[in-house]
């Protein structure tokens, strides 16, 4: 679905990502984890065209975004829920969703939308930034996912959000790849999070893939050592 | 001072003289719409702004030679169209300018005001050498001249309603443009956070061209309207650059309302003062009060409080 | 063989930039050009002193004020005044009602000179105020703007204002300041006659005399400690603040020097021209001046002075020969500086002049530009802002 | 009456009622806590929780509401933000902010507790003392190495480091850290623990991390935030253990 | 020095102005025509100071803004100057020399008007200057003229107040354009009770002053005084004060763009001119303005000055016709227009009566010269540089041209220091 292949992104000298290559399957959930400063948001930045790429290409269902803007990419089907969510905090929740229907013309928040995310019904009318943390990634999943993307990607989702409800968005994620059946890329340090929702589990360092494996057989213990100190 | 007046014609004065505020406030409402859009959700500082009304002024004069020569049983209703061509025409060449020039600059605000002052010479030399550097007078048809008298003392002038009414609709327009449209929509998010709305699939650049053309067509909107109250030369537009910046900054940059409010404050302010002073002190004793307000609260009356 | 330090810097790159101006204002041009030309350029000259404070403000500090001409103006009415008095002695002013007074006051009705004339038949009061009244104005308002944190547009927006304010003001108060015809007929400095050739010459020379202390009072600053604050200041305001300085004071501080570095220059424009008007006040006046700094590089004070002298050859032999194109050329000038040489004649010198430069001046490698890589570096002098350099073999 | 409090134990900070509100969100509130001459104390929470906005009140970038903050029995809520700094309160951001366009040696420099006036600073003579300071520091913060180096060549990590040297070179009493390897690789962190327990022999340190281990590592005391409030205060071991704190921040 | 040929002396008028090409043709037609040898005194008899004059040629300077915001109203000043010295060398020349000019432009920039004269003066050495319109321009433009001896035509209505031997004011100075319209309004219009209102620098308040001795001393009243900023367009409060006051005459000095705004709104707010009630006496309104701010706008009001175009006289009718020949049928003449084109006459006139370009024998000529062909009619140079001219009151009709009702008997003695005026 999404390939990604030797993929380089640099700041002025210092490189962040090094030919980084990866592969995510049709509707497969595949995690990211590393630690800070290991470039994963720079990952995530750079797939969505908000960070420039100094070299490699990234192809989603056969289209090529290397050359394509953001808003084009997202056009192309790639959704994207960034570190820190990043609602329009002035704008309503439903205003913040329609924000996102304008990529693809529509006009009408859809209803399964709000059937996935009842509360975001409730709150329609509220200003996105009088949200609790849980309600505004909810929020930010439900307007990337008012693209209609292929491929969704998600940056630390888990980052500042209460443990019990870090567990609700694990099974969000899986009922979102099981409904409308997209793949989904998301990176992560929380363990735990990422046993409950990946399929695969990649782990980044300096830029670069170091370690791999699928959930089913993953060594948690060693996973977990590449995320400590 | 009102020695010898009755005091019915003092208050048919006092209705005028705010009548005479409001027709100001409506004039302030006109000129910086279009700016407060441009600097106040962009960033961008116009300072052809006034150029851009005098395009619409001349295109009002355009307008009014073709039907005075081609159709002129249909003068009447010629002001219409102009407004409508000024639009057009000013938000054209804003699109233009913002393709050639400013989306080079979002990321240098004062640069922006150095190369626009540029364009606004520019402009200034081109109308002198295309119309000729004396002022253009503008026929206004019939219905819009004279006034209507309500009573004996007070008279409404129909081009100064007429201004309002305009300002009034302009106003209410770019509210629902901003407000209540999916343009809008896409404006405020792209001024919230400019990467955050591409990553949703918002053009920002497409944004940044429609709401620089917005600016400018407005400010057309505005020179139309002008020439029925003021006068269309080639530096006519400078006259008004000054108090434009100072109403939408005094307003408070990235709020609409504030605009409208500090029009409304600053208009009655230097129209009650022309009344007991001469002319030259009440512009000076408002402009002085603005800037010690400003210095006092920097980020203008209605600035958005949020969390940093 | 042992240098003097003197010898030494001159003999440095940066010291042979000096020279070599100083040769073109000094030699080359009083050489070339007639009288009536030297004076033109001195008058360019003038400007060139507002555009050496905008580099300090706004290129270093990042303040841009578009009010610089209100500075120019003061310190131009200061020296104006001085002069006028001097013109209006009770014998030349004989046949006014009220002889001795200036003309303008006569015809206003005034009977007596105001309070605030009186000073100015002093001639070290008006040397003082000249950079006093500028200065202490600037002081004033960068109290008011920049403790409360005031800046960026909003302060440049204000400025204009003030700049507004001003000449609306000046022209009102005919009686007092000569309204919009502003102070004219000056005639003798000290009983010295300034409209002569020769009085011009010398005026230039002091001129250019004067635009050199500037040009050093702006490098020892930009040199200091405190020229490295205000770049700090420019990129990290809050690193600064929190850093233990009180960003205010440093701003308000140049800011005043840029303002004392207008007056100065509007006092010579005002002894080279011969009069003095609200028109050098005003927006438009004041916007160009920002343009003669940004032309020449809004960060190389030496730039600085190119730049005023280009525009204003470029303003006087344009609109000599094509005088309607003249504000096309102006306006491209505007945008193609800012679009396309956003560093001006500075950063174009050191991109394409200073490589060959480099060749010849191997030797001197120590003074080297910093590295080319970080183009947001300080300085487009040509010279690392540190005289000091620090060797670490010293301990 | 709070002054009569904070007199009483001679705590080197004691933060009382502290509330700032932004348009009615209370971003801290009611908050107090105290720091003894020496102490090392960590502040964790969940992201939003007010921790940077604390920082920020007591450095003075904010203006409280209400509270007030005495530092060395003296009231900061009034001062501007140097006159802090010059009373002995040091600040460092979560990202780097350091001259980019000036020299490690010119950082350090510029931070150097002499010459703070506009006078001063065109008198500033760089003499032996001056450089002493900047080299010693320099040893510390791990860049004697990079001293004529811009600073913007240097490393994120290493930036880290010059922010965490300008602050020391101040020789203040209070140092505020916040996240300070926050993006800095395995051998980086290392570094920075070392560079901290330097640091601490002779300084009071208020530090925001989200690192457990880390914070295991230095913390003499822990302060939980959650909401803008104390959550839990105490040693790391009573702070994990703390059901609220699990529920809210750590998880089960 | 090689700066002249920067400034091709004699340049085609027409070289991008917008001019009309008929007048291309015009000038170079003229400076192509054989000039009359016929009883040419030689150079050096009438050229004792090294003035630009060769033995077929005599250069002079027109020095006026014709770019920035003056040029809108130098240009017909251009224009007119340039009509007279076609004319002048189509009959013949000064001293039989034809007349070639150098121009030069102000830019609407008062240092750069003393500039451009230094250059005419000492670079080019022209023999007279005819330019300048506002006061601001001609008063930097004095010491420069005064320091180097040159003469300059100056043809704007000015406030007075000076009187330099090396200008000629072609133009009224205030005495004769505000006392008898003021004589006439009280006499024909029964006016008691005036508004003077104008604005804000030295001109209009000059004129109020000595509008309001004169009206003082008629035992008449001034009952509202007011200056509003150059370029100022809102006019509402002022409007509002006439009508609380009720004044009989409004006696106005707006000028430039306010113009425009001013007499729009007055006629917006429901002031009908033609009705008189009250009745508009202005002196800073021309044929030239009224084409900015639209004849429907002005009809009715009344302006004093000394020339309009509408004069019927046969004079009138040929510089008329020539003027519209030369720049198009569309051109309006105003006052300022035809003073200027008196310049360059009264110059042939004096150097011809001196048989000299030198300006020292020219300005002892200057006393009692006329100028009979002039579009006003008649005028003479008074012993002060100003010329005896006589005052016309003009109503402007509804196509922008005025209507004349009224002009003194006598030419006005100029009087630029006007005792018991000041």
């Amino acid at each position: 679905m999404l390939s990604i292949k030797h993929h380089l992104v640099a700041y002025g000298q210092s490189t962040i990502i090094q030919d980084l290559n990866l592969d995510v399957q049709k509707n497969e959930i595949v995690a990211v984890v590393g630690r800070n400063g290991m470039g994963k948001t720079t990952l995530m930045k750079s797939l969505i065209g908000m960070t420039p790429t100094k070299g490699g290409e990234v192809t989603l269902d056969g289209t090529d975004l290397s050359s394509l803007k953001s808003f084009q990419r997202v056009r192309a089907g790639l959704g994207f829920v960034p570190q820190g969510r990043m609602i329009f905090p002035t704008l309503t929740v439903r205003e913040n969703i329609e924000t996102g229907l304008a990529a693809v013309g529509e006009k009408k928040v859809p209803e399964d939308l709000y059937e996935m995310f009842p509360v975001l019904k409730e709150m329609q009318n509220r200003r996105g930034g009088n949200l609790s943390g849980g309600q505004q990634q909810q929020l930010a999943i439900a307007r990337a996912l008012a693209t209609r993307p292929k491929v969704l990607l998600l940056d630390e989702p888990t980052e500042g959000i209460q443990p019990n409800i870090i567990k609700e968005i694990a099974q969000t994620l899986r009922r979102i790849r099981d409904e409308r059946g997209l793949s989904i890329v998301v990176s992560e340090q929380v363990l735990s999070f990422v046993m409950d929702a990946a399929d695969r589990i990649l782990v980044i360092e300096k830029g670069a893939i170091v370690h791999e494996e699928s959930r089913a057989e993953a060594d948690q213990e060693k996973i977990a050592s590449y995320l400590a100190v | 001072m009102f020695d010898g007046y009755t005091s019915s014609e003092l208050m048919s004065i006092f209705a005028m003289q705010g009548f005479a505020g409001l027709s100001l406030f409506s004039v302030f409402v006109l000129m910086a719409l279009g700016l407060a859009i441009i600097f106040g959700q962009m960033g961008v500082i116009n300072m052809a702004h006034g150029e851009f009304m005098i395009l619409g002024a001349y295109t009002t004069y355009l307008t009014s030679g073709f039907f005075q020569s081609y159709l002129p049983g249909l003068f009447g209703g010629y002001f219409f169209i102009a407004m409508i061509l000024a639009f057009l025409i000013c938000g054209a060449l804003g699109a233009l300018v913002e393709w050639l020039m400013i989306r080079h600059l979002y990321h240098r605000p004062l640069d922006t005001l150095l190369a626009t002052w540029g364009l606004s010479l520019i402009m200034q030399q081109a109308y002198r050498s295309i119309f000729g550097a004396r002022e253009v007078g503008v026929d206004l048809p019939e219905w819009m001249m004279g006034a209507i008298p309500v009573t004996e003392m007070v008279d409404l002038p129909i081009n100064g309603l007429f201004v309002m009414v305009i300002a009034l609709s302009v106003a209410v327009g770019v509210y629902l443009l901003m407000y209540r449209s999916g343009y809008g929509k896409k404006v405020r998010a792209v001024v919230q956070n400019r990467p955050m709305a591409e990553a949703v699939g918002i053009n920002s650049a497409g944004i940044d061209r429609a709401t620089f053309a917005l600016g400018c067509g407005i400010a057309g909107i505005a020179g139309a309207a002008f020439t029925m109250i003021g006068s269309t030369g080639p530096s006519s537009g400078q006259a008004y650059i000054v108090d434009t910046f100072l109403v939408v900054v005094f307003g408070g940059a990235q709020s609409l309302i504030g605009t409208i409010v500090s029009a409304f404050g600053i208009s009655q302010a230097q129209s009650t003062m022309e009344f007991f002073l001469s002319g030259s002190m009440a512009k000076v004793l408002t402009l002085l009060v603005v800037i010690g307000i400003l210095m006092i609260r920097p980020e203008g009356l209605m600035a958005l409080k949020v969390r940093r | 063989m042992k240098h003097s330090p003197l010898m030494k810097w001159f003999a440095s790159r940066e010291g042979m930039y000096y020279l070599a101006l100083a040769f073109l204002l000094v030699v080359l041009l009083p050489l070339v050009l007639e009288p009536f030309r030297l004076n033109m350029v001195g008058k360019y000259l003038t400007y060139a002193f507002v555009a050496i404070g905008l580099v300090m403000c706004w290129g270093k500090a990042g303040i841009l004020s578009l009010g610089q001409g209100v500075f120019f103006g003061l310190g131009g009415y200061c020296m104006a005044m001085f002069l006028k008095l001097e013109a209006s002695t009770p014998e030349a002013t004989a046949i006014q009602s009220t002889p001795g007074i200036p003309d303008f006051m006569d015809w206003n009705q005034l009977t007596e000179l105001p309070w605030f004339w009186e000073p100015f038949h002093s001639f070290s009061f008006t040397l003082l105020a000249v950079i006093g009244v500028p200065v202490l104005l600037a002081f004033v308002i960068g109290i008011a703007m920049f403790t409360r944190r005031v800046g960026g547009v909003y302060f440049a927006i204000i400025t204009q204002a003030i700049a507004a304010v001003l000449t609306i003001l000046i022209i009102g108060q005919q009686g007092y300041t000569g309204g919009v015809n502003g102070i004219t007929d000056l005639q003798t400095l000290m009983g010295w006659d300034i409209r002569t050739d020769e009085a011009r010459n010398i005026l230039y020379f002091i001129c250019v005399g004067m635009l050199f202390l500037c040009l050093f009072a702006a490098r020892f600053v930009q040199n200091r400690k405190l020229g490295r604050i205000l770049v700090a200041m420019n990129a990290q305001e809050m690193r600064v603040r929190f850093s233990g300085y009180d960003v205010a004071a440093f701003k308000i501080f140049v800011f005043c020097l840029a303002a004392a570095f207008a007056g100065i220059g509007g006092a010579l424009f005002t002894l080279l021209v011969g009069f003095m008007s609200p028109s050098f006040i005003g927006i438009v006046a004041s916007i160009e001046m920002v343009i003669f700094c940004a032309l020449g590089g809004r960060l190389s004070i030496l730039g600085a002075v190119y730049g005023a002298l280009l525009v204003n050859a470029a303003k006087s032999g344009f609109s000599e020969s094509f005088p309607e194109l003249w504000p096309f050329a102006m306006g491209a000038l505007f945008i193609g500086v800012v679009l396309a040489f956003p560093d001006g004649l500075a950063g174009l010198y050191k991109s394409y002049v200073m490589p060959l430069e480099n060749k010849v001046f191997k030797r001197n490698k120590s003074e080297a530009v910093p590295a080319v890589s970080t183009p947001a570096a300080g300085t487009t002098d040509g010279y690392s802002p540190m005289t000091e350099t620090y060797s670490p073999e010293k301990s | 009456m709070s002054a009569a409090k904070s007199n009483k134990g001679d705590f080197l900070l004691a933060v009382e009622g502290l509330t700032v509100s932004f348009d009615g969100f209370k971003a801290v509130d009611d908050l107090s806590f105290y720091l003894d001459p020496k102490e090392i104390r960590v502040i964790i929470g969940p992201n939003g929780a007010g921790k940077t906005t604390v920082l920020d009140l007591i450095c003075g970038k904010t203006k409280a509401t209400s509270g007030s903050i005495k530092f060395a029995g003296k009231e900061l809520t009034r001062l501007k933000e140097h006159q802090i700094v010059h009373s002995g309160v040091g600040r460092k951001f979560q990202t780097p902010s350091v001259f980019e366009d000036l020299t490690v040696f010119e950082n350090l420099e510029v931070s150097y507790p002499k010459g703070h006036t506009v006078i001063g600073a065109l008198a500033f003579k760089r003499d032996a003392k001056v450089i002493e300071a900047v080299e010693d520091v320099a040893k510390t913060i791990f860049l004697t190495e990079a001293l004529n180096e811009p600073a913007a060549l240097l490393s994120h990590g290493q930036k880290q480091w010059l922010e965490i040297g300008m602050l020391l070179i101040q020789k203040p009493d209070l140092l505020m850290l916040d996240e300070p390897v926050a993006g800095m690789s395995v051998a980086e962190r290392k570094k920075t623990a070392e560079l901290l327990r330097v640091i601490t022999k002779d300084h009071t340190v208020l530090v925001i991390e989200h690192d457990m281990q880390f914070v295991g590592d230095i913390a003499d005391r822990v302060t939980v935030m959650h909401q803008g409030k104390v959550l839990s205060e105490g040693s790391i071991d009573h702070v994990k253990s703390d059901p609220k704190v699990i529920e809210v921040y750590l998880g089960h | 020095m090689d700066n002249t040929d920067k400034t091709a002396i004699g340049r085609p008028a027409g070289k991008g102005l917008g001019f009309r090409k008929s007048l291309m043709t015009l000038a170079a037609s003229v400076v192509f025509a054989a000039s009359t040898h016929a009883a040419t005194p030689s150079t050096a008899e009438v050229n004792t100071t090294g003035l630009a004059v060769t033995d077929d040629t005599v250069t002079v300077g027109i020095l006026h803004s014709i770019t920035g915001t003056m040029a809108i109203s130098e240009i017909g000043s251009v224009q007119a100057e340039k009509l007279a010295i076609d004319q002048i060398n189509a009959s013949g020349g000064v001293l039989g020399r034809q007349i070639e000019f150098v121009q030069e432009d102000g830019a609407s920039d008062w240092p750069t008007f003393a500039e451009k004269t230094r250059k005419l003066l000492r670079q080019d050495n022209v023999a007279a200057i005819f330019g300048a319109w506002t006061s601001a321009s001609r008063k930097a433009i004095l010491p420069v003229i005064e320091q180097f001896n040159g003469m300059l035509y100056y043809p704007t209505f000015y406030e007075g107040l000076e009187q330099s031997p090396n200008v000629v004011y072609t133009g009224q100075e205030a005495t004769q354009q505000i006392l008898a319209s003021i004589d006439w309004a009280v006499e024909n219009k029964g006016a008691k009770t005036f508004y003077l209102l104008g604005s804000d620098y030295i001109w209009p308040r000059t004129s109020n002053k000595i509008a309001r001795k004169h009206i003082d001393k008629l035992g008449l009243k001034v009952v509202g005084e007011e200056y509003y900023p150059l370029g100022h367009t809102q006019f509402n409060s002022v409007i509002n004060k006439i009508k609380l006051r009720k004044p009989d005459v409004i006696f106005a000095s707006v000028v430039g763009g306010s113009n425009v705004a001013f007499y729009k709104q007055m006629k917006a707010a429901g002031v009908d001119f033609t009705d008189e009630k009250p009745l508009l006496l202005t002196i800073s309104v021309t044929e030239d303005e009224i084409r900015g701010i639209g004849g429907e706008n002005v009809e009715g009001i009344y302006a004093s000055m000394k020339y309009f175009q509408s004069l019927d006289n046969p004079n009138n009718k040929e510089f008329v016709a020539a003027f519209k020949k030369a720049y198009g049928d569309d051109m309006v003449i105003g006052d300022v227009t035809q003073a200027a084109y008196l310049g360059p006459w009264l110059w042939k006139a004096a150097v011809e009566k001196a048989g000299s370009f030198d300006i020292d024998k020219i300005r002892e000529e200057f006393a009692g010269i006329e100028f009979d062909k002039a579009p006003e009619g008649y005028v003479r140079i008074h012993e002060n540089h100003h010329l005896w001219s006589k005052t016309r009151i003009g109503q402007a009709q509804l196509d922008g041209q005025y209507k004349v009702v009224y002009e003194t008997e006598e030419l006005m003695e100029p009087d630029p220091f006007p005792e018991g005026y000041q």
